[in-house]
């Protein structure tokens, strides 16, 4: 394995160091225990806003730290969720008095450590909500088994939380305002080739090269199928279809699209994906009023996109098009 | 014929030494169906214990070494794997409380209490290919062994036959909870890492009693 | 191979499609000949900033393309300089009556497509002037070759005349502060697997899993050197030796430092050498005063990494942090 | 002996054919010590002439036709050989101007016409490792064939001989111009993708003779 790392088990930490080197304006860090704070936290009487899970999605959750988005951020090793004590220090770090809410993507460790570190923050007199992310409609009978996945609707949700925070709404407001987002967002994904931990440097798992994963996640689990490799416009074709048979939305509606890269995807590919998602859309009748082109939500050095689809009304639009200051995310400041 | 602090103390030791031996073998189970981190994810866990079983106080009692586990584990994991584990010890210890020795039906119930609380954080039932599995078939073996009047070292062998036999019988299920329920019928035909880690660190419980057993 | 793509000869174009399709409000593109503008162009009175090269660079042209930065990119086959047609048209369709400039990087098909259309464009009454990037410091013996290619630095060429322009600086002024930041630019960049042409299908050259290409360029071309695989600190030490070798910085310089993924770099791997970046450049004493972390100039799917090191005065601190929006760059805005 | 408008157009289909035949072999020596694409390149360039071709009016001369090679390329292939393949054409066509049968010496002033553009523009000298080195010994070798008086499809035989030997020479040298100057001594060992291009369009050039010439 060949990655451009020292240690295998110092990533989190270096990447956190060579974060805080590159924006000291923006956030703070800490290494034992491992979070990010933006660098005015605790902002008085703004709810703050925490997400975390396993390393190795960058820029998501650290690159959203920053004005706008994400009050904190909690990195657990690669994969894997940070366990309840980190979480607990971030929360009080970044509690302003007014609450603070946790964007969890919906994986049962996530959701277990998140579970535990609220209790134990409640307890040192923090109010905490939770809201839990699960967009990714590649998992079916979500009934029966762990429900679907969070993915790329995360960024989403921190996004629109960041901004309702910002603008002063009250934890209650955001976390209705998060279900509704929830409510709303669809994803799913495909992969061309796996990630590589660092720790293992073995690939997740091994593609031929006529095959791709289909309805992936974003740890190097495999996707709900294997089926051959195709143009990506019939890629493109088949994540819609699942996503809009999943939700359907009518024409006439106005959207946000993510075009997210799955960290080794080269941009021109993206826009290239992205090309036949306008081009379906439009034929649907269904208007992209924002969209987001980039490597966000990522799976180490696997190749592969996901598309990720949120119908927008004009309170959502005003949230999204709210400024951020983050590492990754920029824009109105 | 009853175990003690000896016996928790020396289960640890041999679970962070098994876990260790056994890491690739748990990743490459959890790359298949999962993420890969089932290995790491437990090697960090029980090393975090064995760097805090040194300082245990003479007079420590097992459920205060199992407690010491509980919150070394839930610190230390992550995952999924760590809340679960850390609760299990958690229950395990609240199960004997205030008790120096622990006979058979001691030990019984201190699995059938982490079991319960395995499953009352995780939801899983049996058969949902997950640790709950291993497990619950060790329970049952173990109260049986326990109403058959044997000793501790025949209990904890029959339970960590049952949480073998239980892990490999996870390999032809579907998943129903944890990552590799993503997967569907994909999972069949691969065993669960969780079960798999049970059965290893069960049987780890089952030497610890060997060695350290009065009779 | 697999790509996200569909016929490996419209990548270009359909790349540019799925860019206008996601920045309608920044910009407009033409396909045949293949060139993008920004939204307003041309701007009247003021200089316009044009660059252009071979494809497989992504962000790089056309990604920059919006107020702040470059009025035009001509985007070429994957990497093949394009041809002075689409150069002169997308010239007469920023020129705004103050002059082009045009932002060429130091290949011989670019500096010779771009005079061809220089002068064709002269021809027809639009005054054009010309630099060349040649920051990359791999390349030895320049005197007797093709001379130094240009990598990473025309990103920050491109920054710096753009908001020059903005400014309101004359075609002159400007010339003369590029040629100025292309004295002060140095970079250089290393691989750890190469690139796949879609058009050819076959990897650019084969490393083994010991082996990287230290100071490779950004076209698949090998590098200076087949190296040892080391740890990402050790690259990183190797690298800026070699820039500051070539351009020693004094202590107490303020620098701008890009470290640029090469297009399959995670994120956080970018992070990672920038720490290193950071702890070297302090202890020699140099201030890192503006930085920029991110996959930017880039070779198709290689993974690796560049660094560039600019020094700085007042005046280029203010051009840089002057607003710009762009597909890929955003801020002030 | 002479050649005309008949010849020209035949070389340009028998270069279109060989640089089409011959893309992946371009490509690959490109892709050894450069960027790969000098094959696609030249196939661009020689499809879009060809697509041209068919509209050529009946009266054209050597020179028109040349011309039309010259801007196709010029507006077609991109990277370092369009800009220089095309001037090479544009010189061409200027030095034949006006003439509708071009005899040996008229053919190799063509050529050292060709060259000389080629030199002006890109600045690189005979040994340096690009398509200046086959050209130069294809100039020399026509210019001595026109010498002795031989006819055209012997001129533009050893020309082409002369330009296969000077591509097979740029193997064991180190370039001082194009991409492969990047590489220094690690170019060493590799033909240089210009110099064969040159040699295979030069020797569609006496194939083309053969099959046109009036004799
Ligand atoms: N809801 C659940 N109930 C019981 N066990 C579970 C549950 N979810 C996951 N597990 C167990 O956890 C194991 C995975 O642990 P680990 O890989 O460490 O965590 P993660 O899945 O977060 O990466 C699975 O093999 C399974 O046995
Ligand atoms: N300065 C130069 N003078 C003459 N020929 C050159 C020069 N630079 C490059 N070449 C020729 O061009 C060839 C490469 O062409 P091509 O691959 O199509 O363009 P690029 O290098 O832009 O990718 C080289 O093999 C060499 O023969
Ligand atoms: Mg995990
Ligand atoms: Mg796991
Ligand atoms: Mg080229
Ligand atoms: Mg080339």
């Amino acid at each position: 394995m060949k990655k451009l790392i020292n240690d295998p088990r110092a990533v989190t930490t270096e990447y956190l160091e060579g974060l805080a080197a590159a924006h000291p304006a923006l956030l703070r860090i800490s290494t034992h225990p491992a979070f990010v704070v933006r660098a005015d936290a605790p902002v008085p009487g703004k709810v703050a806003i925490l997400s975390g899970g396993g390393s190795g999605h960058e820029p998501l959750h650290a690159g959203f730290v920053g004005a706008g988005m994400l009050d904190a951020a909690v990195p657990g090793p690669v994969f894997t969720s940070p366990t309840p004590d980190p979480i607990v220090a971030a929360t009080k770090a970044v509690d302003g008095g007014a609450g603070v809410l946790y964007v969890v993507k919906n994986y049962t460790g996530d959701v277990l450590n998140f579970e535990t570190a609220a209790e134990l923050a409640s307890l040192d007199g923090v109010e905490v909500r939770t809201v839990v992310v699960n967009d990714d409609v590649a998992v079916r009978d979500s009934l029966y088994t762990a429900g679907r996945r969070g993915v790329a609707g995360a960024l989403v949700v921190e996004k629109i939380a960041g901004a309702a925070a910002e603008r002063g709404d009250d934890l209650d407001a955001i976390v209705h305002l998060c279900r509704r987002v929830i409510g709303l967002a669809r994803s799913m994904g495909v992969a061309i080739t796996p990630p590589t931990v660092p720790h293992s440097g073995e690939p997740s798992f091994v593609l031929a090269d006529d095959e791709v994963e289909f309805g992936i996640g974003i740890h190097g689990e495999p996707g709900r199928a294997r089926t051959a490799f195709a143009p990506v416009d019939r890629l493109v074709d088949e994540l819609l279809e699942a996503i809009l048979e999943d939700r359907p939305i009518a024409a006439g509606s106005r959207v946000l699209v993510v075009l997210n890269g799955m960290g080794s995807t080269p941009s021109s590919e993206l826009y290239i994906a992205f090309r036949r998602v306008a081009q379906v859309l439009a034929s649907a009748g269904i208007e992209i009023e924002r969209s987001l082109v980039g490597s966000l939500v990522t799976s180490l050095d696997m190749q592969g996109f996901s598309i990720t689809v949120v119908p927008l009304d004009d309170e959502l639009v005003r949230l999204w098009d709210a400024p951020v200051h983050t590492a990754a995310l920029r824009w109105g400041r | 014929m009853t175990v003690g602090t000896q016996w928790v103390l020396d289960w640890a030791r041999r679970s962070a030494a098994v876990l260790s031996q056994h890491r690739t073998e748990l990743g490459d189970l959890d790359r298949a169906i999962g993420d890969g981190d089932h290995g790491e994810n437990m090697d960090r866990g029980f090393t975090a214990v064995m760097a805090k079983l040194d300082d245990v106080p003479q007079d420590a009692t097992p459920s205060d070494v199992l407690r010491l586990i509980a919150t070394t584990l839930i610190s230390s994991v992550g995952g999924a794997a760590g809340p679960l584990y850390g609760t299990a010890y958690l229950r395990a210890s609240e199960s004997v409380a205030d008790r120096d020795r622990l006979d058979s039906s001691a030990i019984a119930g201190l699995f059938a209490a982490a079991t319960e609380g395995i499953v009352q954080r995780g939801k899983a039932l049996p058969g949902e290919k997950t640790m709950v599995d291993a497990w619950t078939l060790a329970v049952e073996a173990a109260l049986q062994s326990a109403a058959r009047d044997e000793q501790p070292v025949q209990l904890l062998a029959s339970a960590a036959d049952a949480a073998e036999a239980a892990a490999a019988a996870t390999e032809p299920l579907v998943a129903r909870k944890g990552r590799a329920s993503y997967l569907g019928e994909r999972a069949i035909g691969h065993r669960d890492p969780g079960a798999q880690s049970t059965a290893l660190i069960l049987r780890a419980a089952a030497d610890a009693a060997v060695a350290t057993a009065d009779d």
